[in-house]
């Protein structure tokens, strides 16, 4: 049962990934695309922790933790420079 | 946060506060007690909490009884709020049209310490339909999901008042 | 399940790193190659390989983003 | 301990270290990091050196093995003898390069660091026994080149190292992925077990990684078309980091290549068209360019080709021992001399070739460049003549014609270009601002040429032809050179001396053919050489390059086999094209003197390769016993001989440089030089002798002399330039000698050395004559000259005796000569050839008694009014000379006794001899009918002329000799267009041409280089999917 | 307890498979900063919590990520709207009201790009 | 023209790489070297995490290599970005926007734990994923949270520089130690192996971690701070 | 679905290759052709991991997890993920030097495009 919920969980996360790289590809301004990539870390670091639990290793979720720092620092200079503008 | 109460000060003034946030962390991540990891994480978060604790003031805190409580209150609300605002997005996300009506709107906000404007700021990000997009002195613009009023005095009372009332006691 | 997993991540490069050569707008082409490289890294820990994945996500995507806009912004914000 | 000081490890132990340290230096003391920088360059080199010296006296190979563990675990380094001699050549030039590029390197401790790990690293890629581990070194190489590159701010600087990063990074990924996908295929990364492994390298992943790994360093080593990039960097970097490019770098790249060639041993062939194609190509282009490191730049790529080709051509050939002679030779010369003209660029600071016109005059500048130049274009006595002789034999050896033919011709290409750039700088330019050069500047060039003279006699070892006697001509001009400050005639004499004491030590032991050559050869040399004391100035450099000729002309006929008697060859070459490029107006002449010397030359060089491999072995008295398979090696030996001599078609060189050398100079050349090709004549028809093609051969070799004679003759008799008359004349009868050789028998032989004698003197008499008379009337036109009987009477004695002798008129030696030569004619059966013989004898006379008419009897001329006799230096060895012509006219015995002891051998049954003085032999060949008939026959034809003159112009205008003469050279204007010469023009012009259309494959945009670079992946790939699929 | 875990860990996933359902849905870009940031805040925070159920001795660490996300992704969107309205992205054609807009031109100065 | 020899070069090297995928196979064990390697890095190195056994110890000279690229990196674009005649693009008359102050807040509070994290992975490195390259980088993105958020901040070169250049002796002289008490350059085995799996243990390598980490972050932050300028 | 995770990945790591190699090949701006390195890069480390990693296996780290007895056995080869990191390093300052060279370019001439820089040649 448990297995199946997260079977699921692991499916819904696809679509939003799917969703996240729609966005991405439609895009429309740049600052849509940088949204969609800030969602799809944030979704990513869920996959890596949900990884990490499928394949029982703990070592994974530092990857989680390193990656979220990134994302987010890359996330906030790409603010920071989409608001210098062109 | 798990810090709490306002002091002004200058100097090193955040060093403890900061330090013990940053040991604990340390032993977070660490997931262990051994002596040696005991030791590298009190240097460690020593040397950085000195580092950072002296070039601004944003760790100037002080923990009371008072603030604590606070502060738990602020997080049980906080997180009211997330899961309501949540709820609130999924129905207009799944709705089969958007029907709303966004704008930005000008609130007003008392805090004057950096850690809890920021507070308050992620605060307001995370709950119904509000997004901070910028702060100038006490005037804070507000991106709003479905504009309830223009006013600022009834937008600060719709959007910030729930939170500010505990942050104003836990941060200042 | 890891190879419907695999097959998103990697759908999900494709799509970056086609983005990144294809987008007109050079930031977005280059936030894209950092997207790319960002699931590249997810890619590496589905592989089996957090030390690899670590350094990915933290040299790869963030630090050569971060020259890159450095880089565009010092050249005039891409106009060519 | 101190063991522990020089382990190799400690390369990079103060690399890194070094350059970790140095900024840290920097924030405690501004001069501390240089300190630090020289110190761990120097102990860098030192390291090198004396493991390399232990390695040399025959310690084992030193393994290095890293953190503890044995490969295939751990990174393991080899300093073996290939590691050893690589990364102190290149640590030394590192070094030369760093006090090169001091100013630039000073000012900025970041340039300091990467300079100092970019040397580190280009030791890591040669010690480095680990894949992945060279790839790392090849990065640090990489980025430590583009921050070196980024010293230089210009547009265009920047731009090629843009580039030059897009393509090399490329590269390096292909070397990356490679390495990857051979561990998964072999699971090991170190490189000795790769090669245990080889045979798991199979499958569409090994193989493909394989060719990866090979494009990249091809790639690396810049091959064409695919070099684009690099050329742009070599142009625009400073040259100080472009000779490190040039060097530094390829040479790492090249010893990857060489270490993981057992890994290729499928794709030898690839490499080997590959560097072929480099080779060719990039000389070929090189003679388009005008920009001096550009030039440089397809140089250098030219000769990383030629390396890959020989390492891969040898490899296939399993010549391991040759290894260390071909590719260290080579490698080391290319090293030191491109760094060297890279370091000379970048004293000279004149970006473009014709720029260079400013050191004119600044002979130890020239000397250094020269003697780059001369490494360079691999010849003696600098290691790439050894390793290119060793390279062509080892090809002859396996039949590899095709490849001969190509490096030849590359090599040909690239003395084009590179001597075409001295010729620049030797010639002055009024409006050239001075260039200032300080002692410092020239160190590292100068220090280059001085390393690749030390290489060229370890070069000479490793050969086997190290010897004292082989290298004494050099030895002795590097002493007088030393002694070049003194005044010019006490050096003259110092000259004479030394030539005649090594010269006498030279040829003591030599007999026979050589001894006789030697001793007429010495002897003429010494005399005419003796003629230079009557110039009072100083002459820089002339006195010691007039020993090195003498004594390479001594050694040449000591020598016992091609390859000695091939290095004083071109040592003369050489030696007598510097001496011709100091004449003041000989620099459009030089080149072509020496282009169609070096033609000759290779030509000999391939003769001499096919002879050896025919003859298996390399001892000239071999040649005596070749068979009928030595037939090429005769035909291109010949060939290269009857170039030097300057037969008909191959002539146009002659004229100028004989005319525009130094008055005395051209004495040397014609009488003394010209036989040295003759010599070599002589020598090769001892292979023709066996073989019935040899004979054919040969008789097609008389008709050449034959008409050499007539053609020269016919110019000669057109000339209004007196030095330019004599040196027609010496082309024609050089032809006579000629013929007479080809004749093969006893009496064209003794014909041959007999006109060879006379002519010796003759022409040393003629030339120096007419150099008194310049030097007197201050002109060389005929028309300006005349009335010198009574002004200068001796010179006008000599002068004559010396005409009637080389006219062939009786009593003098010249008859004699010539009726030799007509009664071994028709005793052959020549008879075509025997008519052809009177006709140019007519024609000789013709011009002969012109000369003599308009120089000393016309009316006087204004330029020759207040004259007085020569000076006695130079009317000396006139007189000498023509008492040896009287001794060889009224004693001949003295002469043919030996020359007849010295033909015995060969043709002891052709000739039976009956007494020894000439008269036996006119009694005994009834010279009657012959001489008569020949005599006849010029006489009609002069009347025939004579009549045809009257007829037409005779009645009208005055008559006179001047006249008689205006009038055939007019008549004879417009079908004796200089045929030879258009000739060689179009087939120059087809060069550039060629050179033109090729270079349009660099279109200067970094995207189509990559392109091409892809595109060359794709080559090797498919090459190697075809050969798969073939085999 | 493994089945709460999972339960939350689905409720996680749900909520971010709405972030990128809002992502995709909403009509401008400040709507969708506002949908991505807190659908997917709230959902990688449960996937966290739910795994924490499964593994409890991984619990703190996860909390740090957890609230590193809480923490940092407001903070992200922040500095995006922000950006987004400096360089006048177009809002909504909904959109009622845009006093930081007004705030600008009214001090007539230049710090909108 | 040009784009069909660049199509036509794409699409050979999509049927070259085509080749290489179809004749791979995914492998169900190790090569035998990778074994060893698994064998040999927890029992004679003492360290938990192979790879970063594998990159410190017997790959040891890789790294160092690499950190010299990283060095020289550093350097190089000091020489290519450094100098007078630098110019921002940034119009005259035209100030730069000033960062938000929520950022400036949000930074000042993350980057305590952004080094500290820094720390952590470079300390970890023989125990689990990470080390000294993938702190390095870590700390050197707090530097650049640092730069971004609070433009004001100048990082000082001299500390940066003189720390880079420490670490990197130690590192060296690190590696002779090796050499002098243990058996070859950059052996880990100069200090004990301790307990396997704590935090002192795996003889040099937390060491050469820590240098590395250092090394590499403050190289990383020079050169994104040459980058900034 | 039969296909192994590793041969997806280095069939999605080469395919990236290519995409950059375009983007290398056609791109005129300078920095994207940067990014088209960056993106050829980043294909060819994916492929370089996928080498190493063996059917079911797991990161090598030794812990809880995964017993020192059960890494040769279960554990993917290190080498690959060693070697890789290395090229991570080396490809970032590779791409560092780079930009360098066309802020540099930038600064000389204005201008990204490649197509100035055409004035050596020949």
């Amino acid at each position: 049962m448990a297995d199946m919920l997260l079977q699921i969980a692991g499916v819904l996360i696809f679509f939003a990934i799917v969703f996240g790289v729609a966005r991405l590809v439609i895009g429309r301004t740049a600052i849509d695309r940088v949204v969609a990539i800030d969602m799809l870390t944030v979704v990513s670091i869920a996959l890596i922790a949900l990884y990490a639990h499928l394949s029982g290793r703990f070592v994974y979720i530092d990857v989680a933790l390193v990656y979220g720092l990134l994302s987010f620092l890359a996330v906030l200079a790409i603010a920071r420079f989409l608001e210098k503008g062109p | 946060m798990n810090e709490q109460a306002p002091t002004d000060g200058k100097g090193i003034r955040g060093l403890p506060v900061l330090w013990l946030l940053l040991f604990i962390l340390w032993l977070i991540v660490n997931a262990s007690l051994a002596t040696p990891i005991l030791i590298t994480g009190a240097v460690i978060s020593f040397a950085i909490a000195l580092i950072f604790a002296r070039r601004s003031n944003v760790w100037h805190i002080a923990v009371t009884p008072r603030s604590a409580w606070h502060f738990l209150t602020y997080t049980s609300v906080f997180f009211t709020e997330l899961v309501k605002a949540n709820l609130n997005m999924l129905r207009y996300v799944y709705s089969p049209r958007i029907d709303i009506h966004p704008g930005i709107v000008r609130v007003r906000i008392r805090l004057k310490s950096p850690i809890g404007r920021l507070a308050l700021s992620n605060s307001i990000a995370l709950t119904p339909g509000s997004l901070v997009m910028d702060v100038r002195g006490e005037t804070m613009f507000v991106h709003w999901l479905d504009v309830k009023t223009t006013d600022p005095d009834q937008a600060t009372e719709m959007i910030v008042a729930p939170f500010e009332k505990h942050l104003e006691a836990v941060f200042g | 399940m890891l190879e419907l997993l695999v097959i998103l991540i990697c759908g999900s490069i494709l799509v970056s790193g086609v983005l990144a050569v294809w987008l007109d707008n050079l930031m977005a082409a280059m936030v894209s190659a950092g997207l790319a490289s960002l699931f590249a890294a997810v890619s590496y820990v589905l592989l089996a390989a957090p030390d690899v994945a670590m350094a990915e996500a933290a040299i790869g995507s963030g630090l050569s983003t971060l020259i890159f806009l450095y880089a565009i912004r010092r050249t005039g914000g891409g106009r060519e | 301990m101190v063991e522990a000081l020089f382990q190799p490890l400690n390369i990079f132990l103060l690399g890194l270290g070094g350059g970790f340290l140095i900024p840290l230096l920097y924030r405690i003391a501004k001069p501390l990091p240089a300190l630090a920088f020289i110190t761990a360059l120097c102990g860098i080199a030192a390291v090198s050196g004396v493991n390399f010296w232990a390695l040399r006296n025959g310690q084992p190979a030193i393994e290095v093995y890293t953190a503890g563990a044995t490969p295939p675990i751990s990174i393991n380094l080899r300093f073996g003898a290939w590691e050893g001699f690589f990364t102190f050549c290149v640590n030394i030039a590192a070094l030369l390069g760093a006090w090169q590029l001091w100013p630039r390197l000073r000012d900025s401790y970041a340039a300091l660091l990467l300079y100092l790990i970019l040397v580190m690293g280009i030791n890591g890629m040669v010690m480095t026994r680990d894949l992945f581990n060279l790839f790392v070194f090849l990065e640090i190489v990489s980025i430590a080149t583009y921050g070196l590159l980024g010293l230089e701010r210009g547009p265009a600087a920047l731009a090629a190292s843009f580039k030059y990063i897009m393509a090399t990074v490329i590269a390096s990924s292909f070397l990356l992925l490679g390495s990857v996908l051979l561990y998964h295929v072999t699971g090991t990364l170190n490189i000795d077990e790769l090669i245990a492994r080889r045979e798991l390298i199979a499958g569409p992943i090994g193989t493909t990684a394989l060719i990866f790994i090979l494009a990249c360093l091809i790639l690396e080593l810049k091959p064409f078309p695919a070099n684009g990039w690099g050329l742009d960097v070599y142009e625009t970097a400073p040259a100080g980091i472009a000779a490190l490019v040039s060097v530094g770098v390829s040479a790492g790249v090249f010893f990857a290549l060489l270490k993981l060639l057992p890994l290729f041993e499928n794709h030898l062939s690839l490499i080997a068209v590959a560097g072929g194609a480099t080779f060719l190509f990039s000389n070929l282009v090189g003679l388009k360019q005008t920009n001096v490191q550009r030039m440089l730049g397809y140089s250098s790529i030219a000769q990383m080709g030629l390396m890959m080709l020989a390492l891969a051509l040898l490899q296939k050939q399993g010549a391991a021992a040759s290894m260390p002679l071909v590719i260290g030779g080579l490698f080391a010369n290319h090293l030191f001399a491109k760094a060297g003209l890279f370091w000379l660029a970048g004293a000279v600071q004149r970006t473009e070739v014709a720029g260079w016109s400013t050191i004119a005059g600044r002979p130890f500048v020239l000397l250094v460049f020269a003697l780059l130049l001369v490494a360079i274009a691999g010849l003696p006595p600098f290691p790439g003549f050894w390793a290119k002789w060793e390279l062509v034999m080892q090809l002859s050896g396996a039949q590899l014609y095709v490849w001969i033919a190509l490096i030849l011709l590359g090599s040909l290409l690239e003395a084009a270009y590179m001597f075409g750039w001295f010729k620049q700088a030797t010639r002055a330019m009024p409006g050239d601002l001075p260039v200032s050069f300080t002692a410092r500047d020239l160190l590292p060039a100068a220090g280059g040429a001085v390393l690749l003279a030390i290489g060229s006699y370890h070069a000479a070892q490793l050969a086997g032809a190290a010897s004292l006697w082989l290298f004494s001509p050099l030895i002795i001009g590097i002493v007088l050179y030393a002694l070049d400050w003194l005044p010019g005639r006490v050096k003259c004499c110092l000259m004479l001396l030394a030539v005649l004491g090594v010269g006498n030590w030279l040829i003591s032991e030599t007999t026979g053919m050589s001894g006789l050559f030697a001793t007429v050869l010495l002897g003429g040399g010494l005399v005419v050489a003796s003629a230079a004391l009557y110039r009072q100035d100083s002459r820089p450099g002339y006195y010691p390059l007039m020993a090195v000729l003498l004594l390479s002309i001594a050694t040449m006929m000591r020598a016992q086999t091609s390859l000695e008697f091939f290095f004083s060859w071109e040592l003369i070459t050489l030696s007598s094209y510097f001496m011709i490029a100091q004449g003041r107006h000989a620099h459009p002449h030089a080149l072509p003197f020496l282009l169609f010397s070096l033609t000759s030359a290779f030509c000999l060089l391939a003769g001499f390769a096919l002879a050896d491999a025919a003859n298996g072995t390399s001892l000239l008295q071999a040649f005596r016993t070749g068979g009928t398979d030595a037939a090429s090696a005769f035909a291109l030996l010949a060939l290269g001989f009857l170039i030097k001599a300057g037969a008909i078609g191959f002539h146009v060189w002659l004229p100028g440089a004989y005319a525009e050398a130094d008055d005395d100079l051209s004495a040397m050349l014609s009488s003394v030089v010209s036989k040295v090709a003759i010599f070599g004549l002589f020598m090769v028809t001892y292979l023709a002798i066996g073989s019935q093609v040899g004979l054919e051969l040969a008789h097609l070799m008389g008709w050449i002399g034959m008409l050499t004679t007539v053609i020269g003759a016919a110019l000669a008799f057109r000339q209004d330039d007196v030095k330019r008359l004599l040196a027609y004349s010496s082309m024609s009868q050089l032809g006579y000698i000629i013929t007479a050789i080809a004749l093969m028998s006893h009496l064209g032989w003794v014909t041959a050395l007999y006109l060879v004698a006379n002519h010796l003197m003759v022409k040393g008499i003629l030339f120096l004559a007419v150099a008194g008379v310049i030097l007197r009337c201050g002109t060389r036109r005929l028309e300006e000259l005349g009335g010198l009987a009574r002004r200068m009477p001796v010179t006008f004695v000599v002068a004559v005796v010396a005409l009637v002798s080389m006219s062939g008129l009786p009593p003098l030696a010249g008859f004699g000569g010539k009726w030799l030569l007509l009664s071994a004619m028709v005793d052959k059966g020549w008879y075509g050839l025997a008519a052809a013989g009177i006709l140019a004898t007519l024609i000789g006379l013709l011009y002969m008694f012109r000369l003599a008419h308009a120089l000393f009897l016309a009316p006087p001329q204004a330029a020759a009014v207040h004259v007085r006799e020569a000076p006695m230096q130079l009317l000396l060895p006139q007189i000498v000379l023509v008492g040896a012509i009287l001794v060889l006219s009224f004693q001949p015995k003295l002469f043919m006794d030996p020359v007849s002891t010295a033909i015995d051998p060969y043709f002891a049954s052709t000739l039976v001899w009956e007494g020894m003085s000439l008269e036996t032999i006119y009694g005994y060949w009834n010279p009657v009918p012959v001489m008569a008939a020949s005599i006849a026959g010029a006489g009609v034809l002069f009347l025939i002329g004579w009549t045809v003159y009257r007829l037409d112009q005779g009645r009208t205008a005055a008559t006179g000799i001047a006249e008689f003469y205006r009038y055939y050279i007019k008549i004879s204007q417009p079908w004796s267009a200089p045929l030879a010469t258009r000739a060689w023009e179009s087939i120059a012009r087809l060069g550039t041409v060629s050179a033109e259309a090729t270079r349009r494959v660099y279109t200067g945009d970094g995207q189509m280089y990559v392109l091409v670079a892809l595109f060359y992946v794709l080559f090797l790939l498919s090459a190697n999917f075809i050969a798969g699929h073939a085999g | 307890m493994e089945l709460t875990g999972s339960i939350l860990v689905l409720t996680g996933a749900f909520f971010l498979f709405s972030a990128g359902l809002g992502l995709l849905r909403m009509p401008d870009t400040f709507t969708r900063i506002q949908a991505g940031t807190k659908a997917s805040t709230l959902g990688n925070i449960l996937v966290l919590a739910g795994l924490g159920f499964y593994h409890p001795d991984w619990a703190l660490k996860l909390l740090v990520v957890a609230y590193f996300v809480l923490m940092t992704n407001p903070l992200s969107s922040h500095a995006l709207s922000r950006a987004a309205h400096a360089i006048r992205t177009p809002m909504a054609p909904s959109t009622m009201v845009d006093a930081l807009r007004e705030e600008g031109d009214r001090q007539g100065n230049g710090d909108v790009s | 023209m040009k784009a069909a020899s660049s199509l036509l070069a794409v699409l050979l090297f999509g049927a070259v790489f085509a080749g290489i995928v179809g004749g791979y196979g995914e492998r169900e064990s190790v090569s035998a070297l990778a074994e060893q390697y698994l064998a040999m890095v927890p029992r004679e190195l003492g360290a938990p995490n192979v790879v970063t056994g594998i990159l410190i110890t017997y790959r040891g000279f890789d790294t160092l290599g690499e950190v010299a690229v990283l060095f020289m990196v550093a350097a190089g674009v000091g020489v290519l970005l450094g100098g007078k005649d630098t110019t921002t693009a940034s119009e005259p008359g035209r100030e730069p926007r000033r960062p938000s102050e929520l950022v400036g807040n949000g930074a000042e509070i993350t980057l305590p734990l952004i080094f500290l994290f820094g720390a952590y992975v470079i300390k970890n490195g023989h125990l689990s994923a990470g080390g000294g390259f993938q702190g390095g980088a870590v700390v050197a993105s707090g530097t650049m949270l640092l730069m971004l958020a609070l433009p004001a901040t100048k990082l000082n070169h001299g500390f940066l520089g003189v720390t880079e250049s420490l670490a990197g002796v130690v590192y060296v002289g690190i590696g002779i130690l090796g050499l002098v008490f243990a058996a070859g350059f950059l052996d880990s085995h100069i200090l004990p192996l301790g307990e396997f799996g704590t935090l002192i243990s795996a003889g040099a390598i937390p060491v050469i971690s820590a240098l590395l980490g250092v090394k590499v972050g403050a190289e990383l932050s020079v050169i994104i701070d040459r980058f900034r300028n | 679905m039969g296909l192994p995770v590793s041969t997806l990945l280095m069939t999605t790591g080469f395919l990236l290759v290519l995409i950059g190699m375009w983007g290398i090949l056609r791109h005129r701006n300078i920095l994207r052709i940067i990014i088209g390195f960056g993106l050829f890069d980043t294909g060819l480390h994916i492929v370089m991991v996928a080498t190493g990693y063996i059917t079911g296996g797991t990161a090598p780290i030794i812990d809880t997890a995964l017993g020192i007895e059960q890494a040769t056995t279960r554990a993917v080869d290190p080498v690959p993920s060693a070697l890789v990191v290395t090229a991570i390093v080396i490809g970032f300052s590779v791409t560092a030097i780079m930009l360098a060279f066309a802020i540099r370019i930038h600064d000389a001439r204005k201008t990204l495009s490649i197509d100035a820089l055409t004035e050596s040649k020949w």
